[in-house]
C-alpha cells in the first residue's frame, strides 16, 4: 500500500510523456500498454515494449537527423508503431503533428507547409503516394517513415524509411549513445510544445493549436481523477488519432493513468474488435451511438413477436427506473427486482452483443445527443456521460460527475478548470489545459485569449441552477430575429436532429422575419419507415421529395416548435417553413467539416436559391447540384424541391 | 443469453484455437464432465448405469470412429460392426494368451488390430468412392463375422462361438460394480473423445475434410490421397475397436460374432446421422438418442395404447420411427442434432438479437 | 516498374494431349520464366485449362516433354507437383465447402507441416508450437489479401469474389515458386476484377511468384502480363509480348476479332 | 464333370434371379441416380403383400382359396400397393433431397429400408408364410436321365420369368415414350427438364416399375425360400452384382447376375469345404471387390474423368 502511494507521488510528479512513458515502464513492465488486433489476434506490447521500442525510434530519428524543436507529422489509422512515434516525437523535443488520415493530398499539403514539416511517419502506402504527390510543393519535407511496407518495395526514393529500418538503426545508434536518448528526455520541459493538432473550425484554414506538456497532462490527470481511471481500464482506439479527443483518451491519458489502449484490426472490423475487448472507458460521438441504437432497432423489428413483446417490457421497465438506478436514487424493491430480472433476460445481453458489458465510464461530446438516446444507454446500466471541451482546451472543459447526469448538460467545470460567462453568453475558460499558441498566429491567439487569460470558446451557454453548464450554440451563430427574438440555430438543428428521421438540418433566421429550415432525411430510417408503408423509392432523391415523406417530417418540425414554444428564450424561433434537400450534406462537397458539423454559412451561400424560396414564400423551386464521390468522380443532381408550412404555437409569456 | 463474451479476446493462437474459446462454454462443459463423472456414478442406480449410461458412452465411441471415417473423411462406411467384433475378439484373445496383459494395453492393441484390418479394407477406396466403396464395406461386415465364426480358435473352442469377458482388473482393482465399468468407460471414452477432437482440429483433420470436400483439388494442394484415407480407416478402426471391447467387457460381458452383425453397423450408422456428420459432439447425442429411443418407446407406448399391441408393433413401430428419423432428419437438418445445438448456441449468443 | 524476368523454369516442348480420341492439345510448345506473369489465353475449348492441369500433374500427356528448371520431369501426380512449389486455383471454385475461410487457407500449409497425426491427437508442444507458426503465416497472406474480416465464415457463405480470393490465399499459403490461376476473374464485376489484378500484381511483386493465368478479359491479359501464349482448338497460334500478340493475325482471326 | 456342369447351370439360374432383383435397382439408379438401399425390402413388402393379399381375399370376402381370380387379384393389389410406395417414396423422400450428394440418398433409403421393413411386419405380421406358384422344385427329369445332370425346374422357370422380364423392360425402355424419356434423364437430368421432360413423372413411374420387379423378384424367391424377413436380404445379394456390372447397366446387371451366380455356387462347392463353408455371405463381394481394383467402373460402366 505504502509502496503504491509512494509509486503514485512519483507519477504526479513526471510531468513530460516521456517521463511517464519511462516511470510505467519502471512500474508495470509487464502490464500491456497497448493492444493491436494483428494476424487475427490481440498482439500485446506491454510498457516495458513500448518504452523499448520508443526509444529505439526516438535514437533511429534522431540517426536520421531529426532534432529538437522539429515538427514530425504523423498520419495514419491507429496503429500502436504511430502512437510510439508520437512518443518517439517527443523524446526528442520534436513536435508530432496529428493530421487527419483520410484528408487529400491538398489539404494535408497545407498542414504541410503550415506546420513546416521536416519528418512525417506514415501509416502505409495510400499515405507515402499522396505525400509524393505533393512532395515538390514540401520544401522542408526530409525525410518519411512508413509502418507498413506492402506495395512500397519498389519506391527508391532516398528519403523513403520503412519503420523497421529505423528502429534498427535506432538500436545500433542506441549502443554506440546508450546516454543520448536520457540526456535528451531530460532537456524536456513541461513547457515545451507536446503536440500540435489542427483545429479543423468552421471557417477559415485549419490553425495547429500547440499544447504543451503541462496542459495535457494537466488534462489527463484531471480526467483520470475525476472518473477513477487505473491500470487495467481498457480503451478502444478507433477515432481520428488527429482529433483531440483520441489524443487526450487514447494518448494522455493512458500514459498518466498507465492503461491498456486496444487498436482495431481494421476499419471493417470496429465493430467485432469492439464485441471482443469489450472495453471499460469507451469514447464515441454522439453519431455512433446512435448508428448503434438504431441497429438494435432494427434488428429487434426481425424478432419473433414474443421476443418483442420481452424486449418491449423490459425496456419500459428500463426507460422508467434504469436511470435512477445508476444514478444510485431510491427506487422501489419492485421495479429494483424488475430491472434485475431484466438485466438478465435482456440489457446484459443486450451490452454483451454490443461489446458495451465491461463499461465503467463512456463519454459522448462533439455535438449534442439526443434524450431519448441518452436515455436508453443509461438505463440499460451503461454510464454514459457528457462532457465538453475543445481542441484549444485539451478536450477538457466541463464534465458530468457520476449520479449528476442532465440529459440537457454538459456537466459541472472539471477540476482546475474555471468557467464563466461573458455577456453575450459565450463560454470563457481558463486553467492549465489551455493551448500555449496557434501555431505561427499571434494575431489569432491574442484574439482568443482575453486580457485575464480565459480563452474564448466561441460556445454560447447558459448555467442552470445546479452549476451544470448547457450549451446553446455557437456565439457567433446566435442571431436575432428581426423581431428582437433570440435565434440559436445549433439549438434547433440539434433539436430536429434527435428525431431519427433527420440526418441533418440547417435554420436561417438571423435578421429574418422568422426562421426556415433544410432537413437532411435519414436514409436508413426513412427508408425503413417507407418500406413498411409499402412506399416504393428510388434512392435519396426519389425518397427525400415524396409528399408522405414531408408530411412525417413537418410532423417533427411541429414537435419541435411546440417544444420551442415553451422555452422562454426561444419562443419566437419557431421552424416556419422547410424544405427536405435533394442530396445528402456531404464534407466532400465542402458542406461538413471533416467532424461532420454542418457548415452553415457555406450551404447557405452555395443554396442561396432555396433560401430566398424559402423567404419568398414560393410552393417549390428547382435546383441543380454538384456531387463528389469519394473516388474523385461527379455527377449531377436535379430536383424541384417542395417547399412545406409548418404550424407555429404561441410562445410562453416570457418570465420578468 | 447467458454469454458474456465481450472481453474475452485471444491473444495467442494457442488461445483462439482451443476446443471451447467461450469461457461459459468451458464452463459448462466442466460441469459437464462433473456431472457425468462424478456425479452420476455417485447417484445413479444400476440400471441406469448398466443399460443406459454405460452403453451410450460406448456407442459414442464407436460413432465417433465411423464420423471420423464417413463424416470427416467422407468414406462411408457400414461395417462398423465388424471393426467393433475385431475389437472384442482381439481384447479377449490378448488378455486370454498373454499372461499378465494389462486391461488398458490390451485395450489399446484390440484397437490397433482392429486399425490394422481398417487399413486392410480401406485398401479399395483408392481406387473406387462412394456408394461403390460403401458396398466394398459390406464385404468387411461379412467376412469379417465369418471368420470369427468359423475359425474357432478366436472363441477359444468355446463350443457356440461365444466368449465371456474376463473380469477387468487395473492394478490390482477389480472393475465388477456398475459404477466402477461405467467410471472406466467413462475415463476411456473421454481421453478418445479429446484425442479425436484434437485430431479433427489439426492438420490431420483438415486433411480428411479436404479430401471429402474436394479430392482433386486436395491433392493438387498436395495431399497424399493415399495416405490420408488410409489413416482415417485405420483411427477409425482403432476408435470402432475399443469400442468393441469397451462393449464386451464393460458392457454386455459375454458376445459372439453374430452380435456384430449389419443390424449394428446401421445404428451406428443412424447414430451419426441423427447425431451430426462431421461433429464429435454429435456422436454423443446421436449414441445417445438411438439408445434412449427404444427404451422410450419401450415404456410409452405400452402406456399410450395398453398392452394390446403387443411386443411385435414396438419393435416394427420401432425401426418405422428410426427409418423416419433418418429420412427425416437427412431432408430437414442433414447435420443433425449437433447443428440444432449450435443454431441454438447461436441464438444465446446473440440474443436478444434474432440474427 | 519493369518486372525482371529470370531463368526458364518451365519449359513444355511438344506436348499433345489426348482423352480417348478427342484430342485436347496438339504439338504445343512454350516455356515459362522465373518472376513473370505469363498468361495463356484463346476461346473457350481451346485447351487452356487442359494445359494447366499438363503443367501441374493432373493430366498426363501422351506426348511432350516438360522440363521444370531444366529437368526433364516424369510422370508425376498432382502432389508431386505440389512438392516442387507449384500451386493453382480452378475455374470452378474448388474451397472446401465444409470448412471456415482460415481452415481452407490452412490446408495450403498441408506439406510444410511436419508433425504426425499420434502428435495431432495430444495437440501439446510440438504440434500446437507448429500449428501457431503455420497459423501465423496464413494471417500473413490474409492480411496480405484483406480477408480479415471473414476468416472464421465457412467459405460456402461468401460470395463469388470473396471465395475466388480465399482460394488464391490458399494456393499462396503454399508459398509457391509457380502459380497457376485459372480464371480468376471470371464471373466478377469491374471493382472486384480491380481488386484482384491488383493482389496477382502484389503477389508477383512481392512475393516474387511466377504466375500463369487464364484469363478472358483482354483488358486485364493485356494490361499485367509480360508474355501471352494463344491456344486455338488445343494448338499453340501466338505467342510473345502483349502487343505482338495483339498484332499476330492469325491471333486476331481466332479470337480477338471474335465479340470480346 | 457333370457335377461342376450341374453346379454351374444351378449357379447361372439363381444368378438370374440375382440380375431380377439388381434390376431393380438399376432402373432406379438410371432414372434418379438414387442407389435404392430399400429395394430388398421392397422385394419383402411386395412378396408379403402378394401372400398377405392371398390370405386376405377368401377369408374377408369369401373368394376362393387358391383359384386363379384370387391369385391375380392378389398379384393386381400388391402391385398397386407397390406403385403408392413408389409414389409416396418419391414424393416424400426423393423431392425434398433433390440435388443432394448421392450419398444422402443412399443415406435416405437405408432408412426407407428400416419404415418398410416395418411397415410390411405391422400390416402383415412377422410370419413365415409360404408361396406357391404350382412349380415344383425337382430336376426335369430328361435332363437328369439322358445326362445325369439336375436342374431345377423351378430353378429354369425362375430364369425363364426373368428373361422375360428383362425382354419386356428393353422393349419398354426402347419403343415407349416414357422410355426414350426414361433414357434422356438416365443421361442428363438438366438437358431433359429443359426439353420439358417431366422429372417427377418419370421418377413415378420407375418406381413403379422398381416395385413391379421387385414383386416379381419376391413372389420367386418366396415361393423358393418362403416368404419371411429374410427376403430382404436378396437386396445385399444384388449389392456384388452392381458392383460387377455396373449401376447404370441393364445388361450389366444380368451378366454381373449371372457371373456371381455361377461363381458363389463353384466357389462354395469347391472352395468352401477347404475354410469350413458358409462363404456365400461374403465371396460375392470379395469377387466384386477384387474386380473394382482392376475396374472401378464395372463391366459395363463408362470411365469417369474428372474435370477440373
Amino acid at each position: 500500500m505504502a509502496t503504491t502511494r509512494a509509486a503514485a507521488a512519483d507519477v504526479a510528479s513526471l510531468d513530460t510523456f516521456p517521463r511517464l512513458l519511462i516511470e510505467h515502464a519502471r512500474l508495470r513492465p509487464q502490464r500491456p500498454a497497448m493492444r493491436e488486433k494483428e494476424y487475427g489476434i490481440w498482439q500485446i506490447y506491454t510498457w516495458a515494449d513500448v518504452a523499448a521500442r520508443v526509444r529505439a525510434l526516438a535514437s533511429g530519428l534522431a540517426e536520421l537527423g531529426f532534432k529538437r524543436g522539429d515538427r514530425l507529422a504523423v498520419v495514419g489509422d491507429n496503429r500502436p508503431r504511430l502512437y510510439w512515434s508520437v512518443a518517439a516525437c517527443q523524446c526528442l523535443g520534436g513536435i508530432p503533428v496529428m493530421m487527419y488520415q483520410d484528408a487529400v493530398a491538398q489539404e494535408m499539403a497545407y498542414v504541410m507547409l503550415d506546420a513546416e514539416i521536416r519528418f512525417a511517419c506514415v501509416e502505409d502506402q495510400e499515405q507515402v503516394d499522396k505525400l509524393l504527390e505533393i512532395e515538390d510543393s514540401l520544401p522542408s519535407l526530409e525525410r518519411i517513415v512508413y509502418d507498413d511496407p506492402r506495395g512500397l518495395r519498389h519506391y527508391n526514393q532516398p528519403f523513403l524509411h520503412g519503420m523497421d529500418e529505423v528502429l534498427e538503426m535506432g538500436r545500433i545508434h542506441d549502443e554506440h549513445h546508450p546516454d543520448f536518448l536520457a540526456n535528451e528526455i531530460d532537456k524536456g520541459s513541461p513547457e515545451d510544445i507536446a503536440v500540435m493538432l489542427y483545429t479543423s473550425g468552421t471557417t477559415g484554414q485549419p490553425k495547429g493549436v500547440c499544447q504543451s506538456h503541462a496542459a495535457f497532462i494537466a488534462a489527463a490527470r484531471g480526467g483520470c481523477a475525476f472518473d477513477r481511471l487505473g491500470e487495467t481500464e481498457d480503451i478502444l482506439s478507433y477515432l481520428p488519432m488527429a482529433w483531440v479527443g483520441d489524443h487526450l483518451f487514447s494518448y494522455a491519458q493512458a500514459l498518466v493513468a498507465g492503461f491498456t489502449i486496444n487498436c482495431p484490426e481494421s476499419a471493417e472490423t470496429v465493430m467485432n474488435d469492439l464485441r471482443e475487448i469489450g472495453p471499460t472507458y469507451y469514447f464515441a460521438p454522439p453519431r455512433v451511438f446512435e448508428n448503434l441504437l438504431t441497429q438494435v432497432t432494427i434488428r429487434m423489428e426481425d424478432a419473433s413477436r414474443p421476443k418483442r413483446a420481452l424486449f418491449g417490457y423490459f425496456m419500459d421497465v428500463a426507460r422508467r427506473c434504469g436511470a435512477d438506478i445508476l444514478d444510485g436514487k431510491p427506487v422501489s424493491a419492485a421495479d429494483r427486482l424488475r430491472y434485475a430480472l431484466g438485466n438478465m433476460l435482456i440489457y446484459g445481453p443486450l451490452k454483451n452483443v454490443l461489446g458495451l458489458s465491461r463499461i465503467r465510464v463512456a463519454y459522448t461530446a462533439g455535438a449534442a445527443i439526443g434524450p431519448d438516446l441518452f436515455r436508453f444507454y443509461r438505463s440499460i446500466g451503461i454510464n454514459l456521460k457528457q462532457l465538453y471541451g475543445q481542441t484549444e482546451t485539451c478536450a477538457y472543459v466541463c464534465l458530468q460527475p457520476d449520479g449528476q447526469i442532465r440529459f440537457d448538460s454538459v456537466g459541472t467545470p472539471a477540476p482546475q478548470v474555471e468557467v464563466k460567462l461573458a455577456n453575450n453568453g459565450e463560454i470563457l475558460v481558463r486553467g492549465p489545459m489551455l493551448l500555449k499558441a496557434y501555431y505561427k498566429r499571434p494575431q489569432a491567439t491574442a484574439e482568443a485569449i482575453d486580457a485575464e487569460g480565459y480563452f474564448m470558446t466561441g460556445d454560447a451557454g447558459v448555467f442552470d441552477s445546479d452549476g451544470h453548464l448547457k450549451i446553446i450554440d455557437r456565439a457567433k451563430d446566435v442571431g436575432r430575429l428581426n423581431g428582437g427574438g433570440l435565434f440559436a440555430p445549433n439549438y434547433i438543428e440539434n433539436k430536429l436532429k434527435f428525431f431519427p428521421y433527420v440526418k441533418e438540418a440547417v435554420c436561417f433566421g438571423n435578421g429574418r422575419e422568422h426562421v426556415t429550415a433544410f432537413i437532411n432525411i435519414d436514409l436508413e430510417a426513412v427508408g425503413n419507415w417507407a418500406e413498411r408503408r409499402g412506399l416504393a423509392y428510388a434512392g435519396y432523391t426519389d425518397l427525400a421529395g415524396q409528399a408522405a415523406v414531408y408530411a412525417l417530417l413537418k410532423d417533427c418540425v411541429e414537435q419541435v416548435n411546440a417544444d420551442l414554444a415553451g422555452d422562454a428564450a426561444m419562443g419566437d424561433a419557431q421552424v416556419r417553413r422547410f424544405l427536405i434537400l435533394h442530396k445528402e450534406l456531404d464534407a466532400d462537397d465542402g458542406e461538413l467539416t471533416r467532424t461532420r458539423k454542418v457548415r452553415r454559412n457555406f450551404i447557405a451561400e452555395k443554396y442561396a436559391v432555396l433560401v430566398d424560396a424559402l423567404y419568398a414564400g414560393k410552393a417549390s423551386q428547382y435546383i441543380e447540384t454538384q456531387v463528389s464521390y469519394e473516388d474523385g468522380r461527379s455527377n449531377r443532381v436535379a430536383a424541384e424541391l417542395r417547399i412545406e408550412d409548418a404550424q407555429t404555437f404561441p410562445p410562453q409569456a416570457r418570465a420578468a | 443469453m447467458l454469454y458474456r463474451e465481450a472481453g474475452q479476446f485471444r491473444t495467442s493462437y494457442a488461445e483462439d484455437g482451443r476446443i471451447f474459446p467461450i469461457r461459459q462454454d468451458r464452463i459448462g462443459f466442466a460441469l459437464l464432465l462433473l456431472v457425468f463423472g462424478v456425479a452420476v456414478p455417485l447417484l445413479a442406480n444400476e440400471y441406469w448405469l448398466k443399460a443406459i449410461l454405460t452403453p451410450v458412452l460406448i456407442f459414442s465411441l464407436a460413432a465417433i470412429g465411423l464420423n471420423i471415417l464417413t463424416g470427416y473423411a467422407g468414406q462411408l462406411s457400414l461395417g462398423s460392426a465388424a471393426f467393433m467384433a475385431v475389437g472384442a475378439f482381439a481384447a479377449y484373445n490378448f488378455i486370454l494368451r498373454v499372461d499378465g496383459m494389462p486391461f488398458l494395453l490390451a485395450l489399446a492393441l484390440a484397437g490397433l488390430a482392429a486399425a490394422l484390418v481398417g487399413v486392410l479394407f480401406g485398401l479399395p477406396s483408392l481406387r473406387i468412392k462412394g456408394f461403390y466403396l460403401a458396398v466394398a464395406t459390406l464385404a468387411a461386415q461379412f467376412f469379417i463375422v465369418w471368420v470369427l465364426v468359423k475359425f474357432p480358435w478366436f472363441s477359444n473352442y468355446s463350443s457356440s462361438g461365444v466368449v465371456t469377458a474376463q473380469e477387468v482388473v487395473i492394478l490390482g482393482y477389480a472393475f465388477v460394480s456398475p459404477e466402477a465399468r461405467y467410471v472406466l468407460t467413462f475415463a476411456v471414452v473421454a481421453v478418445l473423445a479429446l484425442a479425436a477432437k484434437n485430431l479433427v482440429r489439426s492438420a490431420t483433420g483438415r486433411a480428411w475434410m479436404a479430401v471429402r470436400d474436394m479430392d482433386v483439388a486436395a491433392q493438387v494442394i498436395g495431399f497424399r490421397l493415399m495416405r490420408t484415407k488410409l489413416l482415417a480407416f485405420a483411427v477409425s478402426s482403432f476408435y470402432c475397436g475399443v469400442a468393441g471391447a469397451l462393449y464386451a467387457y464393460t458392457y454386455i460381458g459375454t458376445v459372439e460374432p453374430e452380435g456384430f452383425n449389419l443390424d449394428l453397423s446401421f445404428k451406428i450408422l443412424f447414430m451419426i446421422i441423427i447425431g451430426g456428420v462431421g461433429s464429435i459432439m454429435g456422436s454423443f447425442l446421436g449414441a445417445a438418442f438411438i439408445v434412449l429411443l427404444p427404451i422410450l418407446l419401450d415404456n410409452l407406448v405400452p402406456a399410450l395404447f395398453g398392452n394390446a399391441l403387443g411386443a411385435g408393433f414396438v419393435s416394427n413401430l420401432q425401426l418405422m420411427i428410426f427409418g423416419g428419423l433418418i429420412i427425416f432428419f437427412l431432408i430437414v437438418e442433414p447435420h443433425g442434432l449437433a447443428r440444432l445445438w449450435q443454431i441454438a448456441k447461436e441464438k444465446l449468443r446473440l440474443w436478444p438479437f434474432p440474427h | 516498374m519493369a518486372r525482371q524476368s529470370g531463368e526458364v523454369i518451365v519449359d513444355l516442348r511438344n506436348i499433345s494431349l489426348r482423352f480417348g480420341g478427342v484430342k485436347a492439345l496438339t504439338d504445343i510448345s512454350f516455356d515459362v520464366r522465373e518472376h513473370e506473369i505469363r498468361s495463356i489465353i484463346g476461346p473457350n475449348g481451346a485447351g487452356k485449362s487442359s494445359m494447366l492441369n499438363v503443367i501441374n500433374g493432373v493430366y498426363h500427356p501422351q506426348e511432350g516433354q516438360i522440363h521444370f528448371r531444366g529437368q526433364l520431369r516424369r510422370r508425376m501426380e498432382p502432389h508431386h507437383a505440389a512438392e516442387q512449389g507449384i500451386a493453382r486455383t480452378f475455374q470452378n471454385i474448388a474451397l472446401f465447402k465444409g470448412m471456415t475461410v482460415l481452415d481452407n487457407i490452412m490446408t495450403g500449409r498441408a506439406l510444410k507441416m511436419r508433425c504426425n497425426f499420434l502428435q495431432h491427437a495430444f495437440y501439446w508442444g510440438a504440434a500446437q508450437r507448429e500449428e501457431a507458426a503455420h497459423r501465423l503465416k496464413v494471417e500473413e497472406i490474409i492480411e496480405f489479401l484483406e480477408i480479415q474480416s471473414i476468416r472464421k465464415t465457412p467459405v460456402g457463405r461468401l460470395p463469388y469474389g470473396l471465395q475466388k480470393r480465399v482460394e488464391l490465399a490458399r494456393a499462396l499459403a503454399a508459398e509457391p515458386h509457380i502459380l497457376l490461376l485459372d480464371e480468376p476473374m471470371a464471373g466478377m464485376n469491374v471493382e472486384e476484377k480491380q481488386d484482384m489484378c491488383r493482389f496477382i500484381l502484389d503477389v508477383n511483386d512481392h512475393y516474387g511468384t511466377t504466375i500463369v493465368l487464364i484469363e478472358h478479359d483482354m483488358g486485364v491479359v493485356m494490361d499485367i502480363s509480360d508474355r501471352v501464349v494463344v491456344l486455338d482448338y488445343g494448338r499453340k497460334i501466338g505467342d510473345g509480348l502483349p502487343d505482338e500478340v495483339k498484332g499476330n493475325p492469325e491471333v486476331i482471326a481466332a479470337y480477338l476479332g471474335a465479340a470480346h | 464333370m457333370q457335377f461342376f456342369i450341374e453346379v454351374l447351370i444351378g449357379g447361372l439360374l439363381s444368378g438370374v434371379m440375382y440380375a431380377l432383383v439388381a434390376l431393380g435397382f438399376v432402373l432406379i439408379y438410371k432414372a434418379s441416380g438414387v442407389f435404392n438401399f430399400a429395394q430388398g425390402a421392397m422385394v419383402f413388402f411386395a412378396a408379403l403383400s402378394f401372400v398377405g393379399f392371398q390370405e386376405v381375399l377368401p377369408a374377408r370376402f369369401g373368394l376362393e382359396a387358391g383359384s386363379a381370380a384370387v391369385f391375380w387379384l392378389s398379384f393386381l393389389l400388391a402391385f398397386a400397393t407397390m406403385v403408392v410406395l413408389g409414389i409416396a417414396t418419391e414424393r416424400i423422400v426423393l423431392r425434398p433431397l433433390v440435388n443432394q450428394p448421392p450419398i444422402t440418398l443412399f443415406m435416405a433409403t437405408i432408412g426407407l429400408t428400416y419404415v418398410v421393413e416395418g411397415l410390411a411386419q405391422m400390416t402383415w405380421g412377422a410370419n413365415v408364410r409360404g408361396l406357391e406358384l404350382g412349380i415344383m422344385d425337382e430336376p426335369i427329369a430328361w435332363l437328369m436321365d439322358d445326362y445325369g445332370i439336375g436342374v431345377s425346374k423351378f430353378d429354369l422357370f425362375a430364369a425363364g420369368v426373368a428373361a422375360s422380364l428383362v425382354a419386356l423392360l428393353a422393349l419398354l425402355f426402347q419403343y415407349t415414350k416414357v422410355g426414350r424419356a426414361l433414357r434422356a434423364v438416365a443421361d442428363d437430368h438438366q438437358a431433359a427438364l429443359s426439353i420439358g421432360i417431366p422429372l417427377q413423372t418419370i421418377w413415378r413411374v420407375v418406381w413403379a416399375v422398381a416395385g413391379f420387379v421387385a414383386l416379381v423378384a419376391g413372389m420367386i424367391w418366396g415361393a423358393r425360400n418362403g416368404v419371411q424377413f429374410a427376403l430382404t436380404f436378396t437386396a445385399l445379394k444384388a449389392l456384388p452384382v452392381l458392383i460387377l456390372g455396373g449401376f447404370t447397366s441393364v445388361p450389366g446387371a444380368i451378366v454381373g447376375g449371372l457371373i456371381i451366380g455361377a461363381s458363389e455356387k463353384l466357389a462354395e462347392v469347391y472352395v468352401g469345404p477347404l475354410v469350413g463353408g458358409g462363404i456365400e455371405g461374403w465371396f460375392p463381394y470379395m469377387l466384386a471387390l477384387a474386380f473394382l481394383l482392376v475396374r472401378p467402373e464395372g463391366l459395363f460402366g463408362e470411365r469417369h474423368i474428372d474435370r477440373v
